[in-house]
C-alpha cells in the first residue's frame, strides 16, 4: 500500500495520476479462510481490518453480495455521537468516537470526521427531563454533553425557529460538541484499503446463500454464488439481511428489518454549522462538506427489504425540518433514498457469540449503525479472535432477550403524559 | 404508500387508513406461567423477518378498526392476499 | 390560526364559490356494538341495522362488522329500548353525543375539497353511503348525501385543525376556478 | 440580438423585462431566462462547482447542469440553483449568477482551474491529514467555505403550498407525441396527462416542420389538446412527476405562480399531488448525450437538439457561425435548421466515416462543409467559445489539426431514454448494445413505457406507441426526423489524455480522466465510481452524465456496461422545493393541536401552556409578575388549604361494556376486578407483556357490565389499541366492546378541603358524605343541572372529585364551579401543580417516575397486583430472571441534606469520591419545591432503594455534590387522613 499524503498527491499529479495503484484488489475466493466476514459494509470491513491489524489474523475474507459499502454504510446520514443514557451504550459509542478521532491517521485515509457538534432539541417538559437525565449520566460517564438554553441554542444555530408560539417550541437542547459527521463511503474504502494491505481478501458480487455447519454443530463455512468456502470462523455483519443469513445456520434472531429513508437538498454555501436532531418532530439535519443539507427521517411502519419507503414519511420529515428551520422552505430536495435497518426489541445492537460454535453476529443497529462503525468493528473483531466478548460489547449479547437484561434506550425516553 | 385490501370492508384502500401490527400467527400461550424463559423469549421477541412472503397483521384503524392478516412480499412490498383474523394461514403455493 | 369549534353555535364556518363548510346542529350520537343475531336490536331500534360496512339505514351507518353509529334527535328512547333487551342480547351502547361534531360540506367542488385531506378515492363512496376514514390525520366518518354534499363527523379536538384546512381549501379552490 | 423573426413560440409583442446580475434584459412572453439571455447574446450564466470554470447553458430543459441562477421576487422569495432553462421570465424577475467572486466574468475561485491536477478525483481522501488538528481548524473550514453553488434563503417564505390526492384510471407522464396519443386512445377513462414544461407538446414544440395527418405539427397539437380537454382529460402543465411509489402512486409537483408577474390571491406557489392511477404511461422522451472532449464545457458548447429547441421553440439563434460535432444523425438536422434560419454553419464534424446520403445531400444543398471521420480535440475562448480544433481520424490515429473559428459548438452523442421514473418502480432494465443504452424491460408496477423513453425514435413511432398502449391507431407523419448513430466514449484526441479536461459531469467538474483514475484505483462498480468522483451527483442527478460515465468506466474496466452496474436513479426527478412536501403542514397547521373545551378559559385567564402529546395543557396560571415557581407554590398552597380546580379532560377514557367486561379487565390489568362493586373505583395498573409498567389510571365500575377506564393523556390511543389487539386477536370469545370516550367527557377535578362543600350544593341525587359516597366511589348523577359521571378520587391527597360532563358543557360547568368556589378562594391550577401535589403523596407519573424498564415491584406497587389471578398481561414477563433479580432500581423519596432542590434527571451515586466513569445507581425522576413538606422533595429510582431507607446517597453536579437521604415515597399524610371529610 502506497501512503497517501499531500506530497504523494503532488507527485502523482505531475505524472497525470497515471500511477496510482488499486486501493484494494478485487479478490476471488480461496478454498479456505480462518475467518469469513459476511457483509462488506463499514462494520464488516472494519472487523477484518482489526482482525488483521490487531489480532494478527490475516487469512480473512470479507464477502458481499454487491459492491463494498453499498448497504447502510453508503445510505445513512453520517451522524456520529455518543450521548447515550446507559453505561453500556455510552461506553460502546464513546469507544467509537475515540476511534473516529484518529481514524483518518490510523487508516491513512481521510474519512473527514467533522467534529461540529450535535444539538438535540427539547420541545416538551418531558424532553427537558429526559435530556437532562442523559446529560448528567453522560457527565458521570465521561461523555461530553451539556445543556443549552433556548437562547444558547439560537446562538449556536442562528436559523433555528425559537418562537414561543411554535407548535413545538424549543425549550432548550443538549449539545455534544465531540459529535459530528464523517464521509461515509470513505470509511468503507479506508477500512477496505487497510484490510487488503494486510492480506484480507475482499470479495464483491458474491452472495452468501447459506452458512454450513459441521456434524458437531460448529460452523464449517459458507455456501456462496461462487461455491462453498471453508472457514474456521464466520462473522455475520449484514445489517438488514442478517436474520436471513443467520437462519441458514439455524439461528433465529430477535430482529425485524424496516425501510429507512433519508434525503439531501441541493448544495448551498455553508449555512448550517452542526447536527441538529429533534425527536419530538422526528427529523435530523446537518450540512455536508459539499453543501447539501442531509436530512434523516424515521422508519416506515412495516418491515421491508424493498429500499423504497413511502411519500407520507418524507412529507412529514420535511414539514418537521421547515417547522424548526423555516428559512429552508424554498430549498429543494435533490435526492432521497432508502436503506434497510435491522431493529432489535430494545433498539440496541447485538455483538455476540451465537449458539453455533465459530459463528458470530454483529447486528441490530437500527438507525444508529454508522456512528458505531469503528467501535463495533473493533469489538466484533476481538470477539471473533478471542472467542469471547470485549468488555465493552459483553452486555450486547443475545441472551439478554431471555433474561430481560435489556439495554433499552428507547424505553428510557418513554413518552410522558 | 401501499394499497391494502381490507377483508372486512372488501375495499382496497391507501395505507394511511391502516396501521402495521407485526408478524401474524404468533399465538399468545394459553398459560404463560408454564412457559420457560426460552419459550417466552421466542413468543415475545423472535421473529421470522423473511425476505419474501411475510405473514403479518394490519389494522384498519381509520376504517372498520379490525385487525386482519396479510401475506406481503417484503421485497416488492406487494400484498399477495389479506384475510380475516382467525382464518387459517393460506398456503403460499395457492397465492402464486 | 386554528379557531375553536367548541361552541354549540351551528352555522357557516367557511365558504366560497367552490364549497361551503358549516357546523350542524347538535344531535344525539350513539356508538352501538353487537354481534350475532341482530334481530332483537332491529326490533328495539325499529329498523334494520345495515350489515355491509359503509351502508346506511335511517340514521344508522355500519362502520365495522360489529359496529354502528346512530344519529338521532333524541337518544333517550333508543337507550331505553336497547337496555330492555340487554340481558337477552348483550351489546354495547355508548353515548358519544358530546364527543364529536358534524361538519356539512357542500358545493360544486365539495368532493374535491375533501381530497385535500383524504387519501382514499372520494368517488368510491356512493351517494347514500358513508365510510370511516382519515382526513389530515384525524379519524372521521364521512357521509355522502349527494354527489356534492357530505357530512363529516369529527372529534371536537380535531375539528379546528380540519376546519383550518377547509378554510384554506375553500379559498384555494375558488381561486382556481376564477 | 439573435432572435430570428418568425421563428418560435415566444410572443415578442408582449415584452418582458428582467434582470440578471443587476443588468436589465428584455425577452418575450414564453421565454425562459436562458432563452432570453441567449437572445441577448449572453451565454455565460454560471461557474462550475470545483474549478469555477465559466459555463453557459448546455441544454434547454430540466436536465440543465450549468445555467443555475438565483431567482428573487422581493423579500423572502429567493431561491438558489434555479435552472435558467426552466425558469420562465416575468416582468420584474430578478436573477443572479452563483458561485463566483467578485463577478461572473472575473472569479478568483477560478485559480482552482489552474491547479486542477491536484484536485483529481477523491484527492481529499488522500490528504488534509497532517498535522491532525489542522483538519478541524484549517482544512475542513477551507473545504466547507468552497461548498455549495448558490446561497441558502435566509428569510421565512411568505408563500403557501398545497397538496391534494387524486385518483384516476390512467396517468400519463409526458405530453409529447407519445403521451398525447396515449391520452387520446384512453378516452372514456379518467385520464390525467402531465408535463413538466410550461406548454404541452414535448418534441413537437421543437419540430414545427412535421406534418401530422396532413396538418402542421403545431396546429395538430393545438387541436389535439383542445379535444383532449373537451373529452375530460385533465391536462396539467408545469407539473413534474417527481417520484413513482408503490402500487402506482406517483407524486407530482405543480408549479402555480413562479411564472406569474403578480401573485394571485389564495393561490399556493406549488402543489404536491399524490396520484393513485390504475395504470401509468411513462412517455418522458429521451435526453441527448453530450460528447466528451477536451474543452467541451466552454460557454457556447451546447447540445445540438437544445440549439434546435432554442431556435424552433424560442426563435433564438444560439450562434451565428456554429460548428456541429456529432456521431448521430439528429445533429445534422440542427445544422440544417440553423443554417436555414440565417446562421452560417462552419462545419458539420462527424466522427463516423459514413453518413446517410440524404443528409450529405442536404448539407451540400445548404452549403455546409462536412468533415466525416473527424474529431474535436479542443476549444478556445475564455468566456465563450471562439474556435474549435478539428482533427481527422483513422483507426488508432488522429491526424493534423485545423482550427475553425466559431461562436457556438453544437454536439450530439446520441440519445438516452429517460428511465428515471421507471427505475423508481424498481423496474428491470436491459442493455441494448447496439444503441449503447439501457432500455426498460419489466416492472412490478402496472406501468407501460412508450415512445423515446422506450427507445422508439421519431414522432411517428412515438405516436404509434402511445396509441398502442390503449389499442388506438396513430396518425401518419410527414417530415419526421429519425436517425441513428454510434456511441462514443471520449472522442479520439492527439492530446495527452491525462491532461485533457473532457467533462462528463459539468456541474461537479468530473472529467473522463477522473473516471479512469477511479477505475485505476480499484473502483470497479459504477456506484463506487460515482461516489469516488461525484459523477452524476450534481443537481441534474446525472441526466447528462450517467450514461457517458458508465460507458467510460466500462471501457476503463474492459467490461460490458451491465457488468459494471446500473446507476440507480433516485427520486425526485428534478429538485423539488421543501415547501411542496410540507404543503399545508406549516405553522399552526404543522400538526394538530388538540385543545379541551376549557382551554379557552385558561387562555383568557393567563395560563402558560405546555404541549403534552397532541394536546396543549395549562401548565400554570401566573399572576402578573409571578415566576413559575411562585405561581406553582401558590397554587399548591391553595389546593391544600382551600380548593383548586383543574382541567383533567385530556385523560384518556375508554368505556368497557359487555357481560365479559370483568374478565377482560382481569386479563388486561394487574389488579383484581371481580370484587369491585358497581359504584366503586380502583386504581389500575397496565403492563406490557415484558412486565414493565405501560399505563395507569382510575377505573370506575359504573354498573355490573360497564367500566369507565381512564388512561394517561399520552397513553389514550396506545392503550385502546393494545386492548383492541388482545380482544380481537387473542380473546375473540369475550363478549365485551370498547369505545373511546376521551372526548365525550370534559373532566374537571376539584381538590382540597373545601371541595365537597363547594360541590355538594350543585349535585343532585348523591350525598357527598363519607358514608354515602366514600373515597373511590363513582356515580351517574346531575351536577349543576348537567348529566354527569361523578368520581370521588384524589391525585393530590386532598379530598377530591372528578366531574365528567358531556364535553361541550365543560366550560359552562367550569364557570359554575369557579363562581361557586369564590367563597372558598378557589384557585385554578395547571399540570405543574398537579405534578407537585401528587409527588408529595408519592403517586407516580407513568413515563416520568417510570420509564419502559420499571416493574410494579420496582415502583413499590406490589399491592396493585392480583396475586391470585392465573394470568394477566405482563405477569409472565415480570417473572423473567433479570426482573426478579436483586439490586433493581426502586422508587424512593429523597430529601437533600442542604434542603436544595435536585434537578430532574440528576444521577445518583453511593460513593461520591470515585473517579469518572462513576458507578451510577439511579436517578432523580421528579423534583419539586414543596410548601407542604417545607423543603424540596424528590422521587428517585435507586438500586435496592426499598432496603436503603434512611441511607445517604450523593448527587454529583457539575459544581458540587449534593447529599440526600432516602425516604419513603410518600411525603404528605401517609395515613390518608386528609381524604376523609
Amino acid at each position: 500500500m502506497s501512503r497517501f499524503s499531500a506530497l504523494s498527491l503532488l507527485k502523482h499529479s505531475l505524472s497525470g495520476h497515471k500511477n496510482w495503484s488499486k486501493q484494494w484488489p478485487d479478490s476471488q475466493p480461496k478454498a479456505e479462510y480462518d475467518v469469513i466476514i459476511v457483509g462488506a459494509g463499514g462494520h464488516g470491513l472494519g472487523a477484518a481490518y482489526y482482525l488483521s491489524s490487531q489480532h494478527g489474523i490475516t487469512n480473512v475474507a470479507v464477502i458481499d453480495k454487491g459492491w463494498l459499502g453499498g448497504g447502510n454504510t453508503g445510505r445513512n446520514t453520517t451522524i456520529i455521537r455518543s450521548n447515550y443514557l446507559y453505561d453500556e451504550s455510552a461506553r460502546l459509542f464513546d469507544h467509537s468516537v475515540d476511534l473516529w478521532e484518529n481514524l483518518s491517521q490510523e487508516l491513512n485515509y481521510n474519512v473527514m470526521y467533522s467534529r461540529r457538534g450535535c444539538l438535540m432539541l427539547a420541545h416538551t417538559v418531558h424532553d427537558v427531563q429526559s435530556f437532562k437525565r442523559h446529560i448528567h449520566s453522560n457527565r458521570l460517564n465521561g461523555v461530553d454533553n451539556r445543556w443549552l438554553t433556548t437562547e444558547e441554542c439560537k446562538e449556536f444555530v442562528p436559523c433555528l425557529n425559537t418562537s414561543r408560539d411554535a407548535r413545538y417550541p424549543v425549550m432548550g437542547g443538549a449539545l455534544q460538541e465531540r459529535a459530528g459527521t464523517a464521509r461515509h463511503d470513505a470509511v468503507a474504502w479506508g477500512y477496505a484499503r487497510g484490510a487488503a494491505a494486510r492480506g484480507v481478501d475482499i470479495i464483491q458480487n458474491c452472495a452468501v446463500t447459506a452458512i454450513r455447519r459441521n456434524p458437531d454443530g460448529s460452523v464449517a463455512g459458507v455456501e456462496t454464488s461462487k461455491g462453498f468456502i471453508k472457514a474456521r470462523k464466520v462473522g455475520v455483519s449484514a445489517a438488514g439481511h442478517t436474520s436471513v443469513v443467520m437462519q441458514t445456520a439455524g439461528v433465529n434472531l430477535p430482529l425485524e428489518s424496516y425501510p429507512l429513508q433519508a434525503l439531501v437538498s441541493e448544495p448551498v454555501k455553508p449555512i448550517f454549522p452542526c447536527v441538529v436532531m429533534s425527536n419530538a418532530v422526528h427529523a435530523y439535519i446537518s450540512q455536508s462538506d459539499k453543501g447539501e443539507l442531509v436530512i434523516g427521517s424515521g422508519t416506515d411502519q412495516y418491515t421491508s427489504y424493498s429500499q423504497r419507503g413511502g411519500l407520507p414519511l418524507i412529507e412529514h420529515t420535511i414539514a418537521a425540518i421547515t417547522e424548526v428551520f423555516p428559512i429552508f422552505n424554498r430549498m429543494r430536495m435533490l435526492r432521497k433514498w432508502g436503506g434497510i435497518v435491522d431493529v432489535t426489541p430494545d433498539r440496541s445492537a447485538i455483538i455476540s457469540k451465537t449458539p453455533v460454535g465459530g459463528l458470530y453476529v454483529n447486528c441490530g443497529w437500527g438507525t444508529g449503525g454508522f456512528k458505531a462503525t469503528p467501535g463495533a468493528a473493533h469489538t466484533f473483531a476481538w470477539t471473533i479472535a478471542k472467542d469471547e466478548p470485549h468488555p465493552i460489547n459483553a452486555p450486547f449479547t443475545m441472551e439478554r432477550f431471555r433474561t430481560g437484561r435489556l439495554i433499552d434506550e428507547a424505553a428510557a425516553a418513554a413518552v410522558a403524559h | 404508500m401501499l394499497l391494502i385490501h381490507c377483508p372486512y370492508c372488501d375495499e382496497t384502500l391507501p395505507e394511511a387508513e391502516f396501521t402495521y401490527a407485526g408478524e401474524a400467527h404468533i399465538v399468545r400461550p394459553l398459560d404463560p406461567s408454564a412457559q420457560t424463559d426460552e419459550q417466552w423469549e421466542t413468543f415475545m421477541f423472535i421473529r421470522r423477518n423473511p425476505k419474501g412472503p411475510h405473514y403479518e397483521r394490519w389494522r384498519h384503524l381509520h376504517g372498520c378498526a379490525r385487525y386482519f392478516n396479510a401475506v406481503r412480499d417484503t421485497v416488492t412490498d406487494k400484498f399477495l392476499t389479506t384475510y380475516k383474523a382467525g382464518e387459517p394461514r393460506p398456503d403460499l403455493e395457492s397465492l402464486k | 390560526m386554528n379557531k375553536a369549534v367548541s361552541s354549540f353555535v351551528p352555522g357557516v364556518l367557511a365558504t366560497s364559490t367552490a364549497a361551503t363548510v358549516s357546523l350542524a346542529a347538535p344531535m344525539g350520537r350513539l356508538s352501538l356494538r353487537a354481534r350475532g343475531d341482530l334481530s332483537a336490536l332491529d326490533a328495539a331500534l325499529g329498523m334494520t341495522l345495515p350489515t355491509r360496512i359503509g351502508q346506511r339505514n335511517a340514521g344508522a351507518i355500519c362502520l365495522g362488522p360489529d359496529e354502528w353509529m346512530l344519529h338521532a334527535d333524541d337518544i333517550v328512547p333508543i337507550v331505553a329500548a336497547c337496555a330492555a333487551i340487554y340481558e337477552g342480547h348483550p351489546h354495547s351502547l355508548t353515548d358519544v353525543s358530546g364527543r364529536e361534531i358534524t361538519l356539512l360540506i357542500e358545493g360544486p367542488r365539495a368532493a374535491e375539497l375533501l381530497t385535500l385531506g383524504c387519501a382514499r378515492d372520494i368517488d368510491s363512496i356512493p351517494v347514500g353511503e358513508g365510510r370511516r376514514t382519515v382526513c389530515d390525520g384525524a379519524t372521521v366518518i364521512l357521509w355522502r348525501d349527494a354527489p356534492d354534499r357530505f357530512r363529516m363527523d369529527v372529534w371536537h379536538s380535531f375539528a379546528p385543525h380540519l376546519l383550518h384546512l377547509f378554510e384554506t381549501g375553500c379559498r384555494e379552490l375558488a381561486a382556481e376556478a376564477a | 440580438m439573435t432572435r430570428v423573426p418568425g421563428k418560435g413560440r415566444v410572443d415578442l409583442s408582449q415584452p418582458v423585462e428582467f434582470t440578471f446580475d443587476g443588468k436589465t434584459f428584455r425577452g418575450g412572453k414564453g421565454d425562459t431566462v436562458a432563452s432570453a439571455l441567449l437572445a441577448n447574446g449572453v451565454h455565460l450564466m454560471g461557474r462550475s462547482f470545483k474549478y469555477h470554470r465559466p459555463r453557459g447553458p448546455v441544454a434547454a430543459g430540466s436536465e440543465e447542469p450549468n445555467a443555475l441562477i438565483g431567482t428573487r421576487r422581493g423579500p423572502g422569495r429567493y431561491e438558489p440553483n434555479t435552472r435558467a432553462t426552466v425558469q420562465e421570465i416575468w416582468q420584474g424577475l430578478q436573477t443572479n449568477s452563483q458561485n463566483k467572486y467578485p463577478s461572473l466574468k472575473f472569479d478568483i475561485g477560478a485559480v482552482n482551474d489552474a491547479a486542477y491536477m491536484m484536485f483529481s478525483a477523491g484527492f481529499y481522501y488522500k490528504t488534509f491529514m497532517w498535522p491532525k488538528n489542522f483538519w478541524h481548524k484549517v482544512y475542513e473550514p477551507f473545504i466547507r467555505a468552497a461548498a455549495g453553488l448558490g446561497v441558502s434563503p435566509t428569510e421565512e417564505d411568505p408563500d403557501t403550498y398545497a397538496s391534494r390526492n387524486l385518483h384516476c384510471d390512467v396517468l400519463i407522464v409526458g405530453a409529447g407525441p407519445a403521451g398525447i396519443a396515449a391520452a387520446k386512445a384512453a378516452a372514456g377513462q379518467r385520464v390525467v396527462l402531465v408535463d413538466e414544461n410550461a406548454e404541452a407538446g414535448g418534441t413537437l414544440l421543437s419540430e414545427p416542420q412535421a406534418v401530422i395527418d396532413g396538418v402542421p405539427a403545431w396546429d395538430w397539437l393545438a387541436s389535439e389538446l383542445a379535444a383532449l380537454k373537451a373529452a375530460g382529460v385533465k391536462v396539467m402543465t408545469r407539473t413534474t412527476a417527481i417520484a413513482y411509489y408503490h402500487q402506482n402512486m406517483v407524486g407530482l409537483c405543480e408549479r402555480l405562480t413562479d411564472h406569474l408577474p403578480t401573485l394571485p390571491a389564495d393561490t399556493p406557489r406549488e402543489r404536491l399531488w399524490r396520484v393513485r392511477a390504475k395504470q401509468v404511461i411513462l412517455a418522458q422522451g429521451a435526453l441527448e448525450k453530450p460528447l466528451v472532449f477536451n474543452g467541451n464545457d466552454r460557454p457556447g458548447v451546447m447540445l445540438a437538439g437544445s440549439a434546435q429547441t432554442y431556435l424552433n421553440r424560442y426563435g433564438v439563434l444560439v450562434g451565428k457561425m456554429p460548428v456541429v460535432v456529432t456521431s448521430h444523425d439528429s445533429a445534422w438536422y440542427a445544422a440544417f435548421d440553423l443554417q436555414k434560419a440565417g446562421a452560417k454553419v462552419q462545419a458539420i464534424v462527424d466522427l463516423r466515416g459514413t453518413v446517410r446520403d440524404d443528409l450529405l445531400a442536404e448539407a451540400k444543398l445548404l452549403g455546409i462543409p462536412v468533415k466525416l471521420s473527424h474529431t474535436v480535440t479542443a476549444t478556445s475562448g475564455r468566456l465563450r467559445i471562439r474556435s474549435v480544433r478539428v482533427n481527422p481520424t483513422s483507426p488508432g490515429k488522429v491526424g493534423a489539426r485545423v482550427e475553425i473559428a466559431c461562436d457556438a459548438l453544437l454536439m450530439s452523442g446520441g440519445w438516452t431514454p429517460s428511465l428515471h421514473l421507471f427505475s423508481h418502480t424498481q423496474g428491470k432494465l436491459t442493455w441494448d448494445a447496439g444503441r449503447t443504452t439501457f432500455l426498460p424491460a419489466a416492472t412490478p408496477e402496472d406501468c407501460v413505457i412508450v415512445g423515446a423513453s422506450a427507445g422508439a425514435w421519431g414522432i411517428e413511432a412515438a405516436l404509434r406507441a402511445g396509441a398502442a398502449a390503449f389499442g388506438g391507431t396513430a396518425p401518419t407523419v410527414e417530415h419526421d426526423r429519425t436517425g441513428s448513430g454510434v456511441s462514443q466514449v471520449e472522442l479520439p484526441t492527439d492530446l495527452n489524455a491525462g491532461r485533457a479536461k473532457a467533462f462528463v459531469d459539468y456541474q461537479n467538474d468530473v472529467t473522463a480522466k477522473d473516471l479512469r483514475l477511479a477505475v485505476r484505483e480499484g473502483m470497479s462498480s459504477i456506484e463506487h465510481v460515482k461516489r469516488y468522483t461525484t459523477n452524476g451527483m450534481a443537481t441534474d442527478q446525472g441526466k447528462l452524465s450517467n450514461i457517458n460515465g458508465l460507458n467510460i468506466a466500462a471501457d476503463a474496466l474492459n467490461r460490458r456496461q451491465p457488468e459494471v452496474g446500473l446507476t440507480t436513479f433516485r427520486p425526485p426527478y428534478t429538485p423539488t422545493s421543501f415547501g411542496a412536501f410540507a404543503g399545508y403542514h406549516r405553522g399552526t397547521h404543522f400538526e394538530v393541536t388538540r385543545k379541551t373545551q376549557i382551554d379557552s378559559w385558561a387562555a383568557e385567564n393567563g395560563a402558560v401552556f405546555e404541549p403534552v402529546g397532541q394536546w396543549r395543557r395549562a401548565w400554570y396560571f401566573p399572576k402578573t409578575g409571578e415566576t413559575m415557581d411562585a405561581a406553582v407554590l401558590r397554587e399548591c398552597r391553595s389546593v391544600r388549604a382551600g380548593v383548586g380546580i383543574f382541567d383533567a379532560s385530556t385523560l384518556g377514557k375508554i368505556e368497557v361494556v359487555g357481560p365479559d367486561a370483568t374478565e377482560f379487565m382481569n386479563r388486561m390489568y394487574t389488579n383484581p376486578w371481580a370484587g369491585l362493586k358497581p359504584g366503586r373505583c380502583r386504581y389500575g395498573l397496565l403492563l406490557g407483556e415484558d412486565g414493565y409498567i405501560r399505563d395507569d389510571g382510575v377505573i370506575g365500575r359504573m354498573s355490573q357490565d360497564r367500566f369507565h377506564v381512564t388512561t394517561t393523556t399520552g397513553g389514550a390511543a396506545r392503550v385502546l389499541n393494545m386492548m383492541e389487539d388482545y380482544l380481537q386477536t387473542e380473546w375473540p370469545d369475550l363478549n365485551v366492546w370498547l369505545t373511546s370516550v376521551t372526548e365525550q367527557w370534559s373532566t374537571i377535578a376539584l381538590n382540597g378541603p373545601h371541595a365537597a362543600k363547594l360541590l355538594a350544593p350543585l349535585v343532585e341525587g348523591v350525598d357527598l358524605t363519607d358514608e354515602a359516597f366514600p373515597h373511590m366511589s363513582c356515580v351517574e348523577c346531575t351536577v349543576a343541572g348537567m348529566p354527569a359521571r361523578l368520581f370521588r378520587v384524589s391525585f393530590t391527597g386532598e379530598i377530591g372529585f372528578e366531574v365528567n360532563v358531556p364535553a361541550p358543557m365543560g366550560r359552562a360547568l367550569w364557570e359554575v364551579l369557579w363562581k361557586a368556589g369564590q367563597q372558598y378562594g378557589i384557585t385554578a391550577y395547571g399540570t405543574e401543580t398537579m405534578h407537585v401535589l401528587r409527588a408529595e403523596k408519592g403517586y407516580i407519573i407513568v413515563g416520568q417516575d417510570t420509564d419502559g424498564t420499571v416493574t410494579p415491584h420496582d415502583a413499590g406497587m406490589s399491592w396493585a397486583i392480583g396475586a391470585k389471578k392465573p394470568d394477566f398481561v405482563g405477569k409472565r414477563g415480570m417473572a423473567r430472571p433479570d426482573l426478579v433479580a436483586k439490586g433493581r432500581k426502586q422508587l424512593v423519596g429523597l430529601l437533600t441534606e442542604d434542603r436544595s432542590r435536585l434537578e430532574e434527571g440528576a444521577q445518583i451515586v453511593f460513593d461520591p469520591d470515585q473517579p469518572i466513569p462513576m458507578k451510577m445507581v439511579g436517578h432523580v425522576t421528579s423534583s419539586y419545591l414543596s410548601d407542604a413538606v417545607g423543603q424540596p422533595i424528590a422521587l428517585a429510582l435507586v438500586e435496592g432503594g426499598h432496603d436503603r431507607m434512611g441511607q445517604t446517597v450523593h448527587i454529583p453536579m457539575p459544581d458540587r455534590t449534593i447529599a440526600a437521604k432516602i425516604t419513603g415515597a410518600v411525603f404528605v399524610d401517609p395515613e390518608n387522613a386528609r381524604l376523609k371529610l
